[in-house]
């Protein structure tokens, strides 16, 4: 059965990461900012909930697995406020940044 | 090299390449954003450490109060031709000369450590059980050097005070210029009414669980001021005047209860600062209650900034 | 610092250590709560109060001839925290107790919180400032941890900022955010070497430091760069350039604050450091070139300050001049025969105290000649004195202080040092101390003669001045003045709590 | 070389960039960054001596721990401070260089 978790963690966590570094590219070779923000929020989206996805077998306690699960919501939350928010800036005063 | 001391080399590089950009990228606010991602990275350079305690402190305060008022130094400066008041090619490098002979001098000195290393963390563990408590660091900082702890509260507020001195004489008790960014955002108001609730249980949490765990008034503080910064900036609520009776008085609400349990461990645990036996913990508990509210609001007024507008009567 | 035995215990009437420091907090706390109209009488209550608390102490530690300690929370250091007071920290202690309470006299002119129906910015800044001052120098003096010292420096540091640029004009905002810059750079300093010198000993008290301390690297670099760290907040040369502008656009008051009171907590933090802590560290090179320091600030400051134009600012750069005096007691204590250890440390806390008095008074003096003029210009300083006749007099004794005229307290002060090259051979000195004389004679004479000229149009007082500001100028001076008779009683008390010629066992 | 070392080598170089940054920038908001920088080099140095000092337990000794937190907190407030200067400076000249003689400020320091 631990075979089997660590299996998934493994994949999972890989997964992630990999998310994680298509976003990075993503962030340093895409043209404007609207496109940068699309290659970020794949990174809140998925990376991250890869990685929770994969450590939550890894937990010893059912809190800490919550606690987990809190901290993707609270960057999910953060993250889609934030690319709002930068979107709207741009959109007003034009993609400068 | 495990895969542990790879991560680590691959950390201190990052925080290097990231630290050195901070300083040496041509714009203010490119810095700042580095210098943003610089804390974060060094919150991680802290938990590598095993301090978690001081990770979460870099990461609210270093990293993230501090980021915030560079930020908004950032956006309120007006540009400043960089190139015009460059210093000297000769001076830099004497300067940098300087700066690598300090370095240097401290990496030496890291170096050799001495042969038995020195520790009070034995002795902290032997003393900490009357106290109650079951994290060290708050040991450290609310029994054994409460002195520092009661001081660094004054030097806060002085802090505050002196941030409110640079208000033009006809502000002075009006409110702080954060509205200024306030721009009616549905998005930032969703987020203002759904977030500080959560945080706010967080913070709490943060500040009871320090008694045991990593965590704190500090910590707890922080989160609080960050709450209430952003319903600030949403436009939900306005800054207090700073002239507001009730501000005053959570300011000093920590420190005075703080200052008031110190005396009276003077009378009843015979000495200043000195927690009678069996009511430490008890004790620690309140006056970190008082300071997680009390810090909240001198970290979100100093964040806020001056006074601008008188108050309106 | 006392001998290690006084380590064991709370000494008796040690808890008047606390109640030096926790009565200038309490007003600092009071008046945040009740509000900037009431700070003045919270500041006009609890600053005599800490005088009389200063008194007592001064009393016991004359009279027992022994050093007070207090263990706070009942944590013996390692762990915890110990407050002592030896002869140096009561002697300041009364010192700046006494100069702080004729500024806050002073400043009640400038400050009356009372004026006005609401809390206004400047008196509630002022007064909350004056107090964390006082209690900033009292930790500072007392402080038995160099951790907690870092804290007290800090708590000085900004309490003095924004009474540089309580009048919010650019010139003095820009000084403000200079002084704020080295200020910190300074701070920053020394607590990278108390993170070095902890790593190394396990302990920032500042007894077990003196007894565990050995030169190796680690130290070395730990003890150079707080040095130089506390060489920038105390603006020796040449790290002096944050001091004239700040001090010169200061408001009278806070000026006298300033130069008088703060600089001083820095400098008594480096005399802690290097005869209490790490004695015996301080190589002779190391306080030659400290000692070269001293005499570069004594010349170039002096040489600097008879070519000002504006008063403030000749007075200002005489403090950079002044504060030279302070660190030629290095290379003279730490010389290797180390004969006049004692007399010259006696001396140099000495020129603290007297230059404390003596430059207070210069400001207040300046501070009311500009308020009676509408400026400082030197040139046009002409019937002042008939005028002013009480601050010019004020002004003068002060001078005379600062030049080391018998019977001042700057006399004792230079004669003592004086002394000093002789019996340690070290007769370059005593020529930086008296060409530093001369000079300063030179620019104080320079004033006086154009105040009691005749003035090129006729005087017009913009401002009637208070007589009790001017009573407050000419009480400090006149006590810059008496000092030089404690020689005849209680200068013993510097030499309390202080071990025998500390360097005699390294060498 | 162990991981308190390695970090403690990152820390004395943090000390040296925030430094240079500091003597270097003429801008006084990018002077009070490097301030910032330098600060956590040294907090760094105190973690590390926390970290080598290890015992009884502890993943490192709280003495120093606490005492950064402590120190990050006057940090804070003493960037806090330059930050409102910094401001009403620029609100009362309308530009934030520290002055034409910044290069004085640092020739004095090298």
């Amino acid at each position: 059965m631990s075979l089997v978790m660590d299996i998934l963690t493994i994949c999972a966590v890989s997964a992630g990461a990999l998310f994680f570094l298509a976003g990075t590219v993503g962030l340093l070779r895409f043209p404007d900012t609207l496109t940068r923000l699309h290659a970020l929020t794949k990174v809140d989206n998925l990376g991250l909930g890869l990685i929770v996805l994969g450590l939550l077998p890894q937990t010893s306690s059912v809190l800490f697995a919550v606690k987990l699960v809190f901290v993707w919501l609270l960057v999910q939350l953060s993250g889609a406020v934030v690319t709002q928010l930068i979107a709207g800036a741009v959109r007003h005063h034009g993609a400068d940044g | 090299m495990s895969i542990a001391s790879v991560f680590d080399v691959a950390l201190v590089a990052l925080i290097l390449t990231i630290g050195a950009s901070a300083i040496l990228v041509r714009t203010a606010f490119a810095a700042v954003v580095m210098f943003v991602v610089y804390g974060l990275l060094l919150s991680m350079a802290w938990v590598r450490l095993h301090a978690v305690d001081v990770a979460l402190t870099e990461a609210a305060i270093g990293g993230g109060m501090t980021g915030l008022l560079l930020l908004g130094a950032v956006a309120r400066s007006r540009s400043v031709n960089v190139d015009s008041v460059r210093v000297g090619y000769p001076l830099r490098l004497a300067a940098g000369a300087l700066c690598a002979l300090v370095a240097a001098g401290l990496a030496v000195a890291i170096f050799y450590p001495p042969a038995p290393v020195p520790t009070l963390a034995p002795m902290v563990m032997e003393n900490l059980p009357p106290s109650g408590l079951g994290n060290p660091v708050a040991g450290v900082l609310f029994v054994f050097r409460a002195l520092d702890t009661l001081l660094e509260k004054v030097v806060l507020l002085l802090a505050l005070l002196g941030v409110w001195s640079l208000a033009p004489d006809h502000a002075w008790g009006g409110t702080p210029g954060l509205q200024v960014y306030a721009r009616p955002d549905p998005t930032l108001i969703f987020l203002a009414q759904l977030l500080p609730p959560v945080g706010i249980v967080f913070g709490i949490y943060m500040c009871w669980v320090g008694a045991k765990d990593p965590g704190g008034a500090f910590q707890g503080g922080t989160v609080l001021a960050a709450m209430w910064l952003l319903v600030i900036v949403a436009g939900l609520q306005k800054a207090p005047a700073i002239g507001r009776l009730w501000l005053r008085v959570l300011l000093v609400t920590g420190p005075v209860l703080f200052l008031a349990i110190g005396l009276a461990g003077w009378v009843f645990a015979d000495a200043f600062l000195a927690y009678p036996a069996g009511y430490a913990k008890p004790l620690i508990v309140a006056v970190e209650a008082a300071l997680t509210l009390s810090i909240a609001v001198a970290l979100g007024m100093l964040a806020a900034g001056p006074p601008v507008r008188a108050q309106q009567q | 610092m006392p001998a290690a035995t006084a380590l064991e215990a709370t000494t008796a009437d040690g808890a008047l250590l606390v109640r030096a420091i926790i009565l200038p907090v309490v007003g600092i706390l009071l008046s945040f709560v009740l509000g900037g109209r009431y700070a003045e009488r919270i500041a006009a209550f609890l600053l005599p109060a800490g005088l009389c608390v200063a008194c007592i102490v001064f009393l016991k530690i004359w009279q027992s001839e022994t050093s007070l300690s207090y263990i706070v929370g009942n944590w013996k250091p390692p762990l915890g925290i110990t407050l002592r007071a030896d002869g140096l920290s009561v002697a300041m202690m009364v010192a700046m107790a006494i100069v702080i309470c004729l500024i806050g006299v002073f400043a009640h002119a400038n400050f009356d919180s009372r004026v006005a129906s609401v809390e206004t910015r400047a008196p509630m800044v002022f007064w909350v400032m004056l107090m964390a001052i006082s209690g900033a120098m009292n930790m500072i003096f007392f402080g038995g941890d160099l951790f907690t010292l870092y804290v007290a420096l800090e708590l000085l540091t900004f309490a003095a900022v924004p009474l540089v640029c309580l009048d919010g004009r650019a010139e003095t905002l820009q000084a403000a955010l200079r002084y704020l810059l080295f200020a910190l750079l300074g701070s920053i300093l020394y607590l990278v070497g108390t993170a070095l010198l902890y790593g190394s000993y396990g302990t920032l008290d500042i007894v077990l430091m003196s007894q565990r301390v050995q030169i190796e690297p680690a130290t070395l670099a730990a003890a150079t760069l707080m040095t130089v760290g506390l060489f920038a907040k105390t603006a020796l040369f040449p790290l002096h350039l944050w001091l004239p502008p700040a001090h010169a656009g200061a408001p009278a008051a806070a000026s006298a604050v300033l130069s008088a009171v703060v600089v001083k907590g820095s400098f008594f933090l480096v005399v802690r450091l290097w005869f209490d802590a790490m004695p015996g560290l301080l190589s002779v090179a190391a306080s030659q070139f400290i000692g070269v320091l001293g005499a570069s600030a004594i010349i170039c400051g002096n040489i600097v300050a008879l070519r000002q134009k504006r008063l403030k600012l000749l007075i200002a750069y005489s403090t950079v001049a002044q504060i030279g005096y302070l660190f030629l007691m290095f290379p003279l204590a730490a010389d290797p025969l180390h004969l006049q250890y004692g007399d010259v440390l006696t001396g140099g806390m000495l020129q603290a105290i007297s230059h404390a008095t003596a430059k207070a008074a210069m400001f207040m003096a300046a501070g009311l000649v500009y308020a009676a003029l509408g400026h400082d210009q030197i040139s046009e300083l002409g019937g002042i004195a008939r005028a002013l006749p009480m601050t010019m007099f004020a002004f003068g004794l002060g001078g005379l202080c600062l030049i080391g005229l018998p019977p001042t307290g700057g006399f004792l002060a230079k004669w003592l040092l004086l002394e000093a090259t002789i019996a340690t051979e070290q007769w370059w000195w005593a020529i930086v101390i008296v060409a530093g004389g001369l000079l300063t004679s030179a620019y104080v004479f320079i004033v006086l003669s154009r105040a009691m000229g005749p003035p090129s149009a006729p005087l017009i007082l913009r401002a009637a001045v208070p007589k009790y500001q001017e009573v407050a100028a000419l009480g400090l001076a006149l006590l810059s003045v008496l000092l030089g008779l404690v020689a005849l009683g209680p200068i013993d008390v510097l030499q309390v709590g202080r071990p025998e010629a500390p360097m005699a066992w390294l060498r | 070389m162990n991981a308190a070392t390695l970090f403690g080598l990152c820390g004395a170089a943090l000390v040296g960039i925030g430094l240079y940054g500091l003597i270097t920038n003429p801008e006084p908001l990018r002077k009070i960054l490097a301030f910032n920088l330098l600060g956590s080099g040294v907090f760094l140095l105190f973690g590390i001596i926390a970290r080598r000092a290890a015992a009884a337990g502890l993943g490192g000794d709280p003495v120093p721990q606490a005492m950064v937190i402590t120190a990050i907190v006057v940090a804070f407030a003493a960037t806090a401070m330059a930050i409102a200067l910094v401001q009403r400076l620029g609100d009362e000249t309308g530009q934030a260089s520290i002055s034409s003689d910044s290069s004085e400020t640092g020739e004095e320091k090298s």
